[in-house]
């Protein structure tokens, strides 16, 4: 994005607000917060709309792959259309994702968009589970200690 | 039915040069910011992919506004002799062209507000407050050149500096000018007093909302504004034009200088903007009016 | 002549006999009012007709007569002041249908004094009209609410003073004039003026002060907002729309005419100290009533100072005393009482359902009362003075009168109280009618019927005044030839400006904005389909609005909704401490009103009142 | 007035504290629970004015919560670790808010991510996470990895194993 | 009638429904990174902010107790991605504390040498997201070409542009390339010309005085006393700065120049960054000269195998936004026992917004948070 590389030549620009963007970067790690805020922006954007994930950590966790925080695969929550490797990536890899998406929009072959509407119980279903959690993952192993923490609370 | 086909010829012509000047305007930000920039025609691009696309409303004051936004300018725009043609035959006359401009400010408010958004709301609060900033400036320059000229036809003051250059009222009142175009880069709503967009404080305010053709809608607003606004001035400080095309050419020379000063300045705070505006501009212009009326 | 006075006297009391049954009242209400504009639509260009009472009084030397006559000023006003108080005394029916019943009497005395007012010849029988006019609104407002009773008696310590002014006005006049005519008196006034100039300019002072007062005008711009607050909302629609007028009607009858003949020397070449005492009270009227309005957050204050403002542009085209400016004004009146009313109708009808006029408790109403909502807009649109409604002609004439004297200072207070007036409007429509519908008023509903008619009407009015101000302006026209001015009857569809090649016509302005809609419809249409989502569903930066417990209440920008300009003002109202000098004369204005209610209560005020008068004459008499 | 690094060692002896002199510009003072409050209002008055921030340890095997306050003095430039041992089971100590204000958000992360009361600060809600039901996650009983392995179905190596 | 601004936060408990809330962040082009503040405001002033942090929260410090000692070089720079190298040499420090070893001079001037340009590339990055607030995209623009130039350099020495994971227990990874010292130095003769350009643009416009002057007021007490560090304490008038009072790296042998000025508001932390830019070229000018030859790492054997013995170390360095600290536990194994990082955001974007964010414009907030730097990666961690 910066002056030298310049997006803006082929037409691609920031904008400020979800109901004015066509795709969205999720530019690295996604934590579990994130990834809340995320959702309600991507449902938020209208249609024809297209993901790009940015970075490793969005296609497997990257370096975060163990942290309870961040999730591993974006792919899982919401439809991501195209996706660059890297940590970071290069910005030579972003606009080449970036020129890889259009071609692809012109084509016909990215409509990620489209999946979430079909399945969408599926993301749901997904995206709850991670998100409304409603009893301790590693509950069931310490128990006791569970009942300590609350009990601060 | 030849007054209709005008009144389209003329409507899509606004529209055209002012998306052109848009493009233009932004390749020549990108240089200034040593970039490459969008090509000259991205202006189109943008707003042909905008209206193809689906759309958000709230409700249908959001779609009543944004066409009254545009109508309003685009009627405003029949108004402007364009190098000594108007699409209808009228008194072209400045207060009627300054009030009707509002239709379309009124509309876009009106669509924004509706969406329920308070980022949005403050926008237009601040677009509106900013309008009593610039409009009493611009006024009271507008008010010289007509107690000079004794009329409020655009056409007869464009007419009346016909000859040389030395004619001109930008030469004649320079002060006068200063001040206008001080006031028209409020009215165009270019930094630094592009207070009610100001995507950093408050998420592009009244754009917040607008998605797809709403987008478009007031993208196509801005540029027919654009042109409108540099008209007016063309018609009034640099004697309007005898052909088209010097015309467009004046056109764009004025809106080069907006998008200079647009490029090297952060934006005022509201408050300060309005202040500014009532002092500085607001002297000049006083003072040209003096100068004229005593 | 006479049966427009008699009928609504006879219709009010048959309806307070009948006054439970409303079959009887609808009908009869509706009949008798019809009736009587159908036969002020008659009397238009008869303007010979009189009726005279003569007494053998003599006062001042001038002889005391009741006369009432058709003149074509009066005509003018009486008929769209008739037609508007038809509109808003349906509404008002309809509006008080549960609560109380008795309005429909009330609404018939008001329509005889108003007609009164307008039609009276001679100043005594104006000064009874007026007289019975302020005791009726004072009667009026305190039917409203409980607390209104304060506010009412500042209203009527306001009345009190400016009848009190006039009635020496008056008498000043006989005694100069030695005639209580209107047209003679100012014949006469013109003809004694410079040699007795300070008594001349001290009646016409005083009688402006009396008419001032009345339209609200720069120092006593307070009452409107105290009386339109707590007043019932469809008696202030009348006050707001047509009675504030009353201050405007006697200036256009006898102080520009009086004032237009003196040859006053004038200043920088351009008016007369006259004109610049009126031009001057206009602009600041004009300017602080923008404002204040601006930072109003009750709308039916802010509506008052709106009409403060209005009030102003009107005197700014008298003051320019300039055939152009004179009709721009008289058309003003005309337009801002139908805009007013259309405006304050709706704010009733918002009132009327939710119960709140704080406009930052309100919200998004445009998802349950639309029609309502298109009332505002027009309402608010005409009020800016944008083309294809009807507040702009009048404006554009004031203005292009003020340009064409080179009045350049109140040019541009016109502007700015004119472009502030799009700040202010809006904010209503934004507060009011857009944005997040709270909860609370998840369930209203349009209003019913009765109260929606009068709002189509007045929407009808609007534009159709705004389309083709010949409705307006050819009445007009031929009014002011047949008192005497030196104009053209005007076309249906243009107005004439004060300066070269200036003529507009509306209705092309209309159906060019009209081609302006079809371009930008096209594009609408052209562009893909859109959907509508639910209010809730906004942008916040990607937080769920609910988890932080933020609903719609507390999503609406409202209050303070032009903070920053505030803050640029505050110094300044704070310097010249406007607001709290006019605070202490409200103070003591409250005071008096006390002692005043005071002495009504132990039933002396009448013996008060009646002593004072006699006082008054006698030292008049004595000074002359 | 500057004090000396050993100076500061001495007084602090003095008052019966063990005191470890780690590197050139670093101590570390064992506090206990009872005696915080005291000696860190004692450490703000001969001029360590900068709290660089709170953090614990947990020492699993010993039963103990370690907080460690930092504590640095633009005057005597020297830094110091006060460290206080609580037990893991009872994890509770008294705020510092009233001292330094910025401790309010260094409580509320250990709160959060060690479940370490602290007893006086009106607000401990949670500052990073949101709708965390496990134990505490910087705790050395809490393993990540399995945590992430069963929410976020992750898989070792990216997925190559 | 609206009540004068003083009154506000008295409606605001009066009247509940004066009052609405806007939304600043995470999705919001006036916040850099992921962050946010619920901001209850009546007009357009600020009563009440509720700061939203954490969404940015990887569980660093977790993380590294299941890594090796020298994994963890991979990881710590991405606590904060403006501005890397701090944390890599603040870890190292702490290693090289705990296991006693004192590493060769040479290396202690290249840290500092990559320490400084990363310094720069924040300082870039600071400034031009300040003048971004302020709706100024020229010098953001053209500060962001400069820093790629600075970039290059970076993936030249250690193969990495952003991440350059280069210091290491014990030392750097490697020597400097041939002309590679020419080229900074070129570079370092472009950013002084372009600094000229900066001040035209930036620092000398009239609007960013008159929008950032009195914005945020900091007095030199409260500086110290809500733990601000970095430019923004110096800024306060305090003459503070870790490189000079606890030396580490190559810094002893230096003479850093602190700045310090007295103003306290966010136009005096805007020129104290462009004062300290400037003295940053002329420390690296400084270090180049004074840079001796040698070894630039010991030998520790094999680094994936490295133990450090028992042990505890608090290292801190002075980044661009203040006092970075690595507090480093061993038990003598393989891995680390803890690892606790201070983020020198934390208190300018918790505790000072919510002394300053009340009674401000929605207009000044990213301003605000431009001038302070707060960097809300390492409020996260």
């Amino acid at each position: 994005m910066t002056s030298r590389w310049d997006v803006e030549r082929f037409g691609i620009g920031p904008m400020a607000t979800p109901r004015q963007a066509d795709v969205l970067l999720v530019t690295g790690y996604v934590s579990l917060k994130t990834l809340k805020r995320i959702i309600r922006t991507y449902e938020q954007m209208p249609e024809p709309k297209w993901v790009l994930a940015f970075g490793s950590c969005t296609v497997n966790g990257g370096i975060y792959w163990d942290s309870y925080n961040t999730i591993t695969n974006l792919a899982e929550y919401i439809p991501v259309d195209i996706t660059v490797s890297g940590c970071m990536p290069r910005p030579e890899a972003v606009m080449d994702a970036l020129q890889t998406l259009m071609k692809m929009i012109q084509s016909g072959e990215a409509g990620a968009y489209k999946k979430y509407k079909e399945n969408y119980e599926y993301y749901k279903a997904n995206q709850d589970r991670v998100l409304r959690k409603t009893y301790p993952i590693l509950g069931e192993k310490l128990i006791q200690n569970e009942e300590a923490a609350t009990s601060i609370e | 039915m030849i007054e209709i086909l005008r009144v389209f010829l003329f409507g899509f012509f606004a529209i055209f040069i002012g998306l052109f000047f848009m493009g233009i305007g932004r390749k020549i930000i990108a240089r200034i910011q040593l970039r490459l920039g969008p090509p000259f025609y991205q202006a189109f691009l943008d707003v042909g992919k905008l209206f193809s696309r689906k759309s958000i409303t709230h409700n249908f004051v959001m779609d009543l506004g944004m066409v009254m936004s545009l109508a309003g300018l685009v009627a405003t725009m029949l108004f402007v002799p364009i190098a000594g043609h108007t699409a209808i035959k009228t008194s072209s006359n400045l207060i009627v062209i300054m009030y009707l401009m509002a239709i379309g400010y009124l509309g876009m408010a009106m669509a924004v507000a509706a969406s329920g958004n308070p980022n949005a709301t403050i926008g237009v609060s601040r677009a509106l407050t900013m309008m009593l900033g610039y409009e009493v400036p611009f006024f009271t320059v507008m008010l010289g050149l007509i107690i000079i000229n004794g009329t409020s036809s655009l056409e007869l003051i464009a007419n009346s500096q016909a000859g040389s250059i030395l004619n001109w009222n930008m030469i004649k009142f320079p002060l006068g000018f200063i001040a206008a175009e001080i006031a028209l880069q409020a009215m165009m709503g270019e930094k630094p007093f592009d207070a009610m967009i100001a995507p950093a404080e408050i998420a592009s305010g009244p754009m917040v909302e607008l998605s797809g053709k709403y987008l478009g809608l007031a993208f196509l607003t801005h540029a027919v504004s654009i042109f409108v606004e540099t008209a007016i001035i063309v018609n009034l400080f640099m004697g309007g034009a005898s052909n088209i095309f010097t015309f467009v050419l004046k056109q764009f020379e004025i809106y080069l200088i907006t998008v200079i000063i647009e490029a090297v300045f952060p934006r005022f705070k509201i408050e300060q903007a309005v202040k500014f505006l009532w002092t500085v501009p607001m002297s000049i212009a006083l003072l040209q009016l003096v100068l004229i009326v005593f | 002549m006479v049966e427009i006075f008699i009928i609504p006297l006879v219709t009010a009391f048959l309806l307070a006999i009948f006054i439970r049954n409303k079959k009887v009242v609808w009908p009869l209400f509706l009949i008798s009012n019809l009736y009587i504009l159908l036969k002020l639509w008659t009397l238009f260009g008869k303007w010979e007709i009189e009726k005279t009472i003569y007494t053998n009084y003599e006062l001042f030397g001038a002889k005391l007569s009741f006369t009432l006559s058709n003149n074509p000023l009066g005509w003018y006003f009486a008929f769209f002041s008739a037609v508007i108080t038809l509109v808003i005394s349906v509404f008002s029916l309809g509006f008080n249908q549960k609560t109380k019943e008795n309005v429909a009497p009330i609404w018939m005395l008001i329509i005889f004094s108003n007609l009164g007012i307008f039609f009276a010849a001679d100043w005594i029988t104006f000064f009874m009209m007026w007289e019975l006019m302020g005791w009726t609104s004072f009667f009026a407002i305190t039917n409203g609410r409980d607390k209104a009773l304060n506010e009412a008696k500042y209203y009527l310590v306001l009345s009190l003073l400016g009848a009190s002014s006039m009635l020496i006005g008056i008498i000043l006049l006989g005694a100069l004039t030695g005639s209580f005519e209107i047209f003679a008196s100012a014949y006469g006034l013109v003809q004694v003026f410079y040699s007795e100039k300070a008594l001349s300019i001290a009646a016409i002072m005083l009688l402006l002060f009396a008419f001032f007062i009345k339209s609200a005008i720069f120092p006593f711009y307070m009452w409107p907002s105290k009386v339109y607050a707590v007043g019932p909302e469809d008696y202030i629609t009348f006050m707001s729309s047509v009675m504030i007028k009353y201050g405007i009607y006697p200036i256009a009858m006898f102080i520009v005419p009086v004032v237009g003949s003196l040859d006053l020397p004038k200043i920088l070449n351009t008016a007369n100290w006259i004109q610049y005492f009126v031009g001057y009270l206009g602009a600041i009227s004009a300017v602080l009533g923008t404002i204040l309005a601006i930072f109003q957050t009750d709308m039916k204050k802010l509506f008052a100072y709106s009409s403060v403002a209005n009030m102003g542009y009107i005197l700014l085209g008298f003051a320019s005393m300039n055939i152009v400016g004179f009709e721009g004004a008289l058309f003003h009146a005309v337009n801002h009482m139908v805009l007013k009313a259309a405006i304050f109708l709706t704010l009733a009808a918002v009132i009327f359902r939710t119960g709140e006029s704080e406009m930052h408790k309100l919200g998004g109403l445009v998802y349950r009362m639309p029609i309502t909502f298109l009332t505002f807009l027009l309402g608010i649109i005409a009020a800016a003075g944008i083309p294809p409604l009807n507040g702009f002609g009048s404006k554009w004439m004031i203005i292009q009168a003020l340009m064409s004297q080179k009045m350049i200072i109140f040019a541009i207070a016109m502007i700015f109280a004119s472009t502030g007036a799009f700040m202010y409007l809006f904010r209503a429509l934004a507060s009011i009618f857009l944005g997040q519908l709270p909860d609370r008023f998840k369930d209203i509903k349009e209003v019913p019927l009765t109260m929606l008619i009068p709002m189509i009407i007045m929407m009808i009015g609007m534009l159709l005044i705004g389309v083709v101000p010949g409705v307006v302006m050819k009445p007009l026209t031929t009014a002011l030839r047949a008192v005497g001015y030196n104009v053209n009857i005007a076309s249906w569809t243009s107005l004439e400006g004060a300066l070269k090649n200036s003529t507009i016509d509306l209705t092309l302005v209309f159906l060019i904005f009209l081609g302006g809609f079809v371009i930008s419809a096209i594009m609408y249409i052209l562009g893909n389909k859109s959907e509508t989502v639910p209010q809730e569903d906004n942008y916040t930066g990607g937080e769920y609005p609910e988890e932080w417990g933020v609903n719609a209440d507390r999503f609406n920008y409202s209050y303070s909704f032009y903070q920053p300009f505030k803050e640029m003002f505050e110094p300044l109202l704070e310097k010249i401490s406007i607001d709290e000098f006019f605070a202490s004369i409200g103070r003591n204005f409250e005071y008096m009103s006390a002692t005043v209610q005071g002495l009504f209560r132990r039933g002396e005020g009448a013996v008060l009142l009646f002593s004072i008068g006699v006082l008054l004459l006698i030292l008049g008499g004595w000074i002359i | 007035m500057k004090l000396s690094k050993e100076e500061i060692i001495d007084l602090l002896k003095q008052r019966g504290l063990e005191v470890n002199d780690l590197y050139p510009t670093q101590i570390s003072v064992i506090v206990n629970k009872e005696n915080l409050i005291n000696h860190l209002v004692y450490l703000k008055s001969i001029g360590f004015d900068h709290l660089s921030f709170i953090n614990a340890v947990d020492f699993i095997d010993e039963g103990e919560f370690e907080l460690v306050y930092h504590v640095w003095s633009y005057t005597n430039k020297v830094h110091v670790l006060n460290k206080v041992r609580i037990d893991r089971n009872d994890p509770k100590i008294p705020t510092i808010v009233d001292l330094w204000e910025q401790a309010q958000f260094y409580e509320q992360e250990v709160h959060e991510f060690f479940g370490i009361v602290f007893e006086g600060n009106k607000d401990l809600s949670p500052l990073f996470l949101e709708n965390w039901l496990d134990i505490p996650p910087l705790r050395k009983d809490f393993d990540t990895r399995e945590f992430s392995i069963r929410l976020f179905d992750a898989k070792p190596n990216g997925g190559d194993r | 009638m609206d009540a004068p601004s003083y009154m506000l936060t008295k409606i605001a408990e009066k009247d509940d429904l004066a009052v609405y809330e806007l939304f600043f962040g995470p999705n919001h082009p006036g916040m850099h990174g992921n962050f946010g503040y619920v901001l209850e405001m009546i007009g357009t002033e600020i009563v009440k902010v509720r700061p939203n942090a954490g969404q940015l929260h990887r569980g660093f410090e977790k993380l590294m107790e299941q890594k090796l000692w020298v994994q963890n070089i991979a990881l710590v720079p991405r606590i904060c991605v403006v501005d890397p190298d701090p944390n890599e040499v603040a870890y190292c420090t702490a290693i090289e504390k705990i296991m006693g070893i004192e590493i060769p001079d040479r290396a202690k001037f290249i840290r500092t040498i990559t320490l400084e340009m990363s310094r720069l590339t924040s300082f870039l990055m600071g400034m031009g997201a300040l003048g971004a607030a302020l709706g100024l995209y020229t010098p953001m623009y053209i500060m962001t070409a400069d820093r790629d130039l600075i970039l290059d350099l970076f993936e030249w020495l250690t193969g990495g542009r952003i991440y350059h994971i280069f210091n290491i227990p014990g030392g750097v990874r490697n020597d400097l390339p041939e002309g590679w010292v020419d080229r900074l130095n070129k570079v370092l003769d472009h950013l002084e010309k372009r600094l000229i350009e900066y001040d035209k643009i930036l620092f000398e416009n009239p609007i960013v005085h008159k929008r950032l002057k009195g914005l945020g007021y900091v007095s030199k007490e409260d500086a110290v006393r809500f733990g601000l560090t970095g430019p923004n304490l110096r800024a306060s008038g305090n003459p503070y700065d870790v490189r000079v009072d606890d030396p580490y790296a190559a810094y002893a042998y230096l003479d850093v120049k602190v700045i310090i000025q007295e103003g306290g508001d966010a136009l005096t932390r805007a020129v104290q960054v462009r004062i300290e830019f400037e003295e940053t070229i002329k420390l690296i000018r400084q270090a180049l000269k004074l840079m001796p030859e040698g070894e630039v790492r010991l030998n520790l054997g094999n680094l994936a195998m490295l133990k450090v013995p028992k042990g505890e170390a608090y290292a801190k360095v002075e980044s661009s936004k203040g006092e970075f600290g690595y507090y480093v536990v061993s038990d003598g194994g393989m891995k680390p026992y803890r690892v606790a990082v201070r983020g020198p955001s934390l208190p300018a974007g918790l505790l000072l917004a919510q002394k300053h964010l009340p009674k401000m414009k929605i207009d000044d907030v990213a301003a605000w948070m431009g001038s302070l730097a707060i960097c809300p990666p390492d409020i996260d961690k």
